[in-house]
């Protein structure tokens, strides 16, 4: 009996004591961040979508078509055509087509890239109304931010005498 | 005649009064519990729709009314239709005898306390309606389990009720608030206020108590089939209920409209809010009950202590 | 003929799942109710299979990677780490020390946030929705500290094989620092909100108690397991990385019971703070990547088998090479696939409102069931 | 070497010859041992006497046959046992579920994945892949089709 009542008061109080620390906290401010009001700077190591790094002794792009990201890539996101550039050896990049909608965040493609030609961005609204909006056109990507920043645009390089080697692209039109 | 008209304009009004006052104390209550719980919480809760999100809740209502009413093909559709009602009207019939203020009142029946006690019982009939009807098993087990435990928290319920009531002598709730002119009867009763509050939490089926609907075991218990206005009617009854029980423990412990300098009405809101935000606290704290373990509160504890705490009033009124 | 007999008994299905608030996932279970008794229960999974292990065989090494952030998404790090392992124990890369504590430290870190949400869910379960927000203000703390090193907030997916693709900088080590005081200082409230309340003791003291004997016929691992009194945890039983140099001990239960396994995890969380201090204190410098790992992986022929101590038990990678690029089998040892098996045998007889209980304290995370 | 403990009575069973002492280091088990699928039962029953628990069940297709590989682990001691159980295509094996009941769902999953029918096991049906699945993904002509 007495353990009974004992029992009883050690619950009533623990009941209290809980009441307790909601009531503190009740008064404490608020933890959360009003999203569309105030915004949060994000990771330094945020894994966007890829993007072109500027380099900036040329302001362009330093991608040579190897496709080595393409091939590394688990899910096929990544499209990229190029051709060999008039007068030099080199390839350049042509079309550089992500889609987002497949991409899995790996981050294998940056790490795999010879010439160190992509980042992540920070990109982080990435809500579409249809898949279309996942395909992100990195090259026209590039383009703005070159126009953002006052470069000469990046006009991809004709082909040579002989035909570029295309391949299939993925998706449609892109943006930005 | 006269007399009649006189009387049909003021059930009229009053009518008038009680629907737009269940109205606007529900929607401020939804209201008041999105904040309360936000801030409890650590965030700031609805802050869009209207200065803090306070017409948030008429826009939920509006999309509500919108919304498809829809029946469960092999619902008891009678049975169904009329279970939101039965759960609303009692609600209602309640506003007729609680005193907001020394004027304020649409009658003052010598019986007042037991028709509020009398009517509020209704709602395990509607739960069980709704829960039957509905033809669906999460549903059917709400309402088991709603009348299963009815007895536990009325019975002490009443008997803390009684307590304050043979103290007074008067089940007519003006007397009662009478009876506290210069103290509250919670100094003289705290247990029987503390049992009434605890048993009151389980009347108005509320976390930790909140069994018959238990969404993480029953995804929503009675109401489960209910969409649009019909749910928005269990909704509303169910805080409509919250005031009705916070304003008798006000009329039973707190000196219903009684205090200094504000006027009557306004004290008497004030002391019923508390209480409601008391139930919310409550809500936001507690996990909740299995629904043995809250019959068996009822049966080992809450009745012994009411049945003692009744004890020990009659003995005090006899010796004093 | 009814009439006759009196009233015919009868037991009724009740499907909890797979659209259910307390399937914490996509797991149905179908229990036969004796009214709010349960007679007899079957889970029927498989809704979230995505055929990982047949996705192994397609793919090579390195685009493997992802997968393991997305089997048991919330405690990817050590899925992460345990397939590393596999790999580099086949291929006999050394990973460099300072890569290993990096991993003990976000793994453990991840271990946590997967129990602090465990927590939350499991209250949630249990009708109180306070302390889900509460431990998920503490999350996002960890949350943000592995977005700062790993590039993302749930699907990690950042060792590799060898080492780790980024070393840690001053800024995340001061926050690591900064959280563990911050969780240490938050044990009390969850104490007084939820350990000693006494609802929450009421709804968990001997409820859903599993006996050794079960666990080891159904090979229950995690701690469930250790709620039930054996103290079998991989990262003490069978070593790996460099969990052999720090000092924490292996929480245990009595009783094996719902809250001893809730004891146990809460506990947990305790001693993983204690590691990650003291892999902080002991970090030593060097590389964090091994040399000379060949881009385009091809392991010798062979076989191995790679355990880890994940939040929820034993999880195993059966690795086959046949020395091509791509696995030629890799059959995922999930703990939850074993302890879900188990169930049933807990939930005989006991109510609706318990059942809920026993399978949050089970601490499933389906897609990792399914795979 | 923790190993011994277990080896007399697998060799009793199995024969000496069909265990070998693996390097944990390299392979993650201590013994590896073949048996039959026949024998397995045995096993399962020596090693629950032994308190080792079954961590995993599952098959390989080897083409021209299939072979189940089980693992079994000790809660108390550090060792890990690996047994390979050849088995020909078509052919079924005996259930370990009643001595086991863990590896009924095992059991269940190599069914579906491989199609290997396990003799005796109570409830031998789809457990991941849908209930009319007639198709093994894990076979290895099974060809994903994206």
């Amino acid at each position: 009996m007495t353990a009974f009542i004992k029992d009883t008061l050690i619950g009533f109080w623990s009941l209290l004591a809980g009441l307790g620390v909601t009531i503190r906290y009740f008064v404490k401010p608020i933890v959360t961040v009003q999203y569309p009001r105030e915004k949060l700077t994000m990771s330094p190591r945020y894994r966007g979508h890829t993007e072109f790094i500027i380099d900036p002794e040329t302001g362009s792009h330093l991608c040579n078509a190897c496709e080595n990201c393409a091939r590394t890539c688990p899910s096929n996101v990544i499209s990229v055509t190029g051709v060999k550039v008039a007068g030099t050896k080199k390839k350049r990049a042509v079309t550089y087509v992500l889609d987002y909608s497949l991409c899995s965040l790996c981050g294998l493609c940056v790490e795999v890239c010879p010439t160190k030609a992509l980042k992540f961005s920070d990109e982080y609204r990435l809500a579409g109304f249809s898949r279309q909006d996942m395909i992100i056109d990195v090259i026209a990507r590039l383009q703005a931010q070159q126009r953002a920043l006052g470069l000469p645009e990046e006009v991809p390089p004709v082909p040579e005498a002989e035909e570029a080697k295309t391949e299939e692209t993925k998706g449609g039109e892109g943006e930005s | 005649m006269q007399f009649l008209l006189a009387e049909g304009a003021r059930i009229g009004i009053s009518l008038i009064g009680v629907i737009g006052l269940v109205s606007i104390n529900a929607l401020f209550l939804i209201w008041m519990e999105r904040k309360v719980s936000a801030h409890i919480q650590l965030r700031p809760g609805p802050m869009e729709v209207g200065f803090h999100g306070a017409l948030q809740t008429i826009a939920d209502a509006l999309k509500l009314i919108g919304k498809e009413l829809i029946t469960p093909e092999d619902a008891d559709k009678l049975i169904y239709l009329l279970a939101p009602i039965v759960m609303f009207l009692p609600v209602l019939v309640s506003f007729i005898v609680i005193p907001f203020s020394p004027t304020l009142l649409i009658r003052d029946l010598n019986v007042g306390i037991l028709l509020i006690f009398a009517f509020s019982t209704m709602a395990v009939l509607a739960i069980l309606m709704a829960g039957w009807s509905s033809n669906n098993k999460y549903s059917l087990l709400g309402a088991i389990r709603s009348v299963a435990q009815t007895i536990a928290y009325e019975i002490p319920l009443l008997i803390t009720a009684m307590s304050v009531i043979i103290m007074v002598g008067s089940l007519k709730l003006t007397d009662i608030v009478a009876y506290q002119a210069t103290v509250w009867n919670v100094l003289f009763q705290p247990l029987a206020f503390i049992l009434f509050i605890i048993c009151g939490t389980a009347e108005t089926n509320r976390a930790p108590f909140d069994i018959p609907e238990a969404e993480s075991e029953l995804v929503a218990g009675f109401h489960t089939e209910y969409s649009g206005m019909r749910f928005a009617i269990f909704f509303l009854a169910e805080y409509t209920n919250m005031f009705i029980v916070s304003a008798v423990a006000t009329v039973l412990f707190l000196g219903g409209w009684r205090g200094p300098i504000l006027p009557p009405l306004v004290w008497f809101l004030l002391k019923v809010y508390a209480i409601i935000f008391l139930m919310m606290w409550f809500r936001w704290t507690f996990p909740r009950l299995r629904f043995d373990q809250l019959i068996t509160l009822g049966w080992k504890i809450l009745i012994p202590l009411s049945l003692a705490n009744l004890i020990l009033t009659a003995l005090a009124i006899k010796i004093f | 003929m009814m009439l006759e007999k009196g009233i015919e008994e009868k037991t009724f299905y009740l499907n909890l799942g797979p659209q259910h608030p307390a399937t914490h996932g996509v797991l149905r279970v179908v229990l036969e109710m004796d009214g709010e008794f349960i007679a007899n229960s079957e889970p029927i999974i498989g809704y979230g299979h995505r055929a990982h292990e047949k996705m192994a065989e397609l793919r090579t090494y390195q685009q493997y990677l992802p997968n393991m952030g997305r089997v048991d998404y919330l405690h990817a790090l050590a899925y992460n780490q345990c397939y590393c392992m596999a790999v580099e124990k086949l291929t006999g890369i050394q990973v460099p020390e300072r890569a290993e504590f990096i991993r003990v430290i976000t793994s453990e870190l991840n271990r946590i946030s997967s129990h602090l949400l465990w927590f939350g869910a499991y209250l949630l379960d249990l009708g109180a929705f306070t302390p889900f927000l509460y431990c998920f203000d503490d999350r996002e703390h960890i949350l943000d500290l592995l977005d700062r090193i790993t590039g993302s907030r749930l699907t990690y997916c950042f060792y590799r094989f060898g080492g780790v693709p980024v070393d840690v900088d001053e800024e995340f080590i001061a926050g690591t620092r900064a959280f563990i005081s911050r969780l240490r200082s938050r044990w009390n409230d969850y104490d007084t909100l939820v350990t000693k309340n006494v609802i929450f003791i009421n709804r968990t003291r001997d409820v859903g108690i599993m006996t050794p004997e079960q666990a080891l016929k159904y090979g229950v691992t995690g701690p469930n397991l250790r709620g039930s009194g054996i103290p079998y945890d991989i990262r003490k039983s069978e070593p790996f990385s460099v969990y052999p140099l720090f000092d924490f001990e292996i929480p245990l239960g009595e009783r094996g019971d719902v809250l001893d396994r809730y004891v146990v995890r809460l506990q947990e969380m305790e001693q993983s703070l204690r590691i990650i201090e003291q892999a902080l204190d002991k970090l030593p410098e060097g590389p964090i990547m091994a040399e000379k790992v060949p881009k385009r992986l091809k392991p010798p022929e062979g076989e191995v088998y790679t355990a880890v101590e994940t939040a929820r038990g034993e999880f195993g990678i059966y690795l086959v090479s046949k020395g091509d690029v791509k696995p030629y089998r890799l059959k995922l040892r999930v703990p939850c696939f074993s302890n879900l098996s188990v169930m049933p045998e807990l939930f005989q007889d006991v109510m609706v409102a318990d059942a809920v209980a026993i399978l949050g304290s089970l601490d499933l995370v389906i897609p990792d069931i399914d795979r | 070497m923790t190993s011994p403990i277990i080896i007399p009575s697998l060799e009793a069973i199995l024969g000496a010859d069909k265990l070998t002492e693996l390097d944990y280091a390299a392979t993650g088990c201590h013994v590896r041992a073949e048996a039959v699928p026949e024998q397995m039962p045995a096993v399962a029953a020596a090693m629950l006497e032994q308190k080792f628990y079954l961590a995993s069940l599952t098959a390989l297709d080897l083409v021209e046959s299939l072979e189940l590989v089980y693992h079994f682990a000790s809660f108390y001691q550090l060792c890990r046992l690996v047994v390979h159980a050849p088995l020909a295509k078509g052919a079924a094996a005996p259930t370990i579920s009643h001595v086991y009941p863990g590896a009924d769902w095992f059991e269940r999953e190599v069914f579906e994945m491989f199609g290997i029918t396990f003799a005796g096991h109570p409830n031998l049906k789809n457990l991941i892949l849908p209930e009319d699945a007639d198709f093994h993904p894990l076979l290895k002509d099974f060809v994903a089709s994206s």
